[in-house]
């Protein structure tokens, strides 16, 4: 699964995008979000809940009860400032 | 219809006149054009960065302006936004729509820049005097744009 | 802040690039351009005449930019309206209007088009296969004009 | 005093403008109305309620109970249709 960042989150964690695999338990976006964090710093400091971080599955503004599997490409990001 | 995100800067004329390709059924064309202010909240601003998303940018854009398109009877869209780095005056966004009554295409441009400004993945990073700061999200921008899901209800 | 009556044609172009004069501090700028459809409620126009009271015309265009810019902060307002004889897919029409933010402008726009609608002295006379004709006000123009009044007593 | 016709009433009353010298009890737009009508026709035709006319005094827009004096600019027209 391919993990990508943007803005402030991508400075925070250090990199554009990981490719991880997460355990079997992990099916939707805020698993997956407590998956990342588990690793320790920087994730676990940049998924506070005062971040407000928001996600995108396979390109699509999501949801922490968004479903995910092994083939999709999640995004994290703050919120969103363009326009 | 179109979308285009870029960093070239756009003429607004063109925009406004290649929109709906002369079609003479067209009444009105609302236009809204986003610049970069010289000032923020929180002080003088001497550039900014716009970052996105390569692919969800675009298709985000084409979404807002289907269900644009799905609320108004609307005739021709164009939605353009510019990413990189941007001084104070210039040209960030321009969003045209052309409807056969204002009434429509005052209403949609609207929805579409409230929806772009909450749902499209872009992000600001401001140059100031003091070092460079990430823009923070509006808690108004949301506002503005839930108005239209209150609309949609009633 | 400008107000332009006059039958020669304009570009909108110009109009958005000389709003404000280049003042850094505009972050957005609304427009609206009306144009002469090829079809009215009744059937086909091939073309239309505009009349308007001189001196009057100017005056209350004026005095709407005047109200509207009481309402919302806004930094820089263009109307133009031609008078004379015109034909499908000419311009009528433009309101251009820049603010350091998005809602004043939208807002700012459309209640200057409401208001011109209603209390700008000027009459169309269309031509159709069946004759000339002069277009009947619209109460739904009168509708759109209230909405401020209601918002106002808010 | 000069009062004024536009657009379906100037064609109506077939002139552009003309100079009266209303009687003394004419103090009001609705009072113009009412004596301008008096003199028969095109006036009593154009000025029927059912066409709806507007006026303005000294070009600012009027209703019935608006004032008038001897100096004033006086113009009736039909609902305005530009925009």
């Amino acid at each position: 699964m391919k993990v990508l960042y943007f803005a402030s989150l991508r400075e925070a964690v250090g990199m554009e995008s990981e490719d991880v695999e997460p355990t079997a338990e992990v099916h939707t976006v805020g698993e997956l979000v407590e998956w990342l964090a588990t690793r320790g710093e920087p994730w676990s400091d940049a998924f506070t809940a005062s971040n407000r971080v928001q996600c995108a599955v396979n390109q699509v503004m999501a949801r922490p009860d968004t479903p995910i599997s092994g083939a999709d490409e999640v995004a994290f990001f703050p919120r969103v400032t363009g326009g | 219809m179109q979308v285009r995100v870029q960093t070239e800067d756009f003429d607004p004329g063109d925009v406004i006149h290649d929109l709906g390709n002369g079609r003479p059924d067209m009444g009105a064309i609302v236009t809204f054009l986003g610049l970069v202010r010289d000032m923020s909240s929180t002080g003088a601003v001497h550039a900014m960065t716009l970052e996105h998303y390569p692919g969800m940018t675009e298709q985000s854009l084409e979404a807002i302006v289907t269900e644009a398109g799905g609320r108004w009877a609307l005739q021709d869209v164009t939605v353009i936004h510019r990413v990189g780095r941007l001084e104070p005056a210039d040209r960030i966004v321009m969003v045209a729509v052309a409807s056969a009554h204002r009434g429509d295409a005052f209403a949609a441009c609207e929805f579409i820049m409230d929806y772009l400004k909450t749902r499209a993945p872009f992000w600001k990073k401001e140059e100031t005097p003091e070092g460079s700061r990430w823009v923070e999200a509006r808690d108004s921008d949301d506002s503005a744009a839930a108005r239209w899901e209150d609309r949609e209800q009633a």
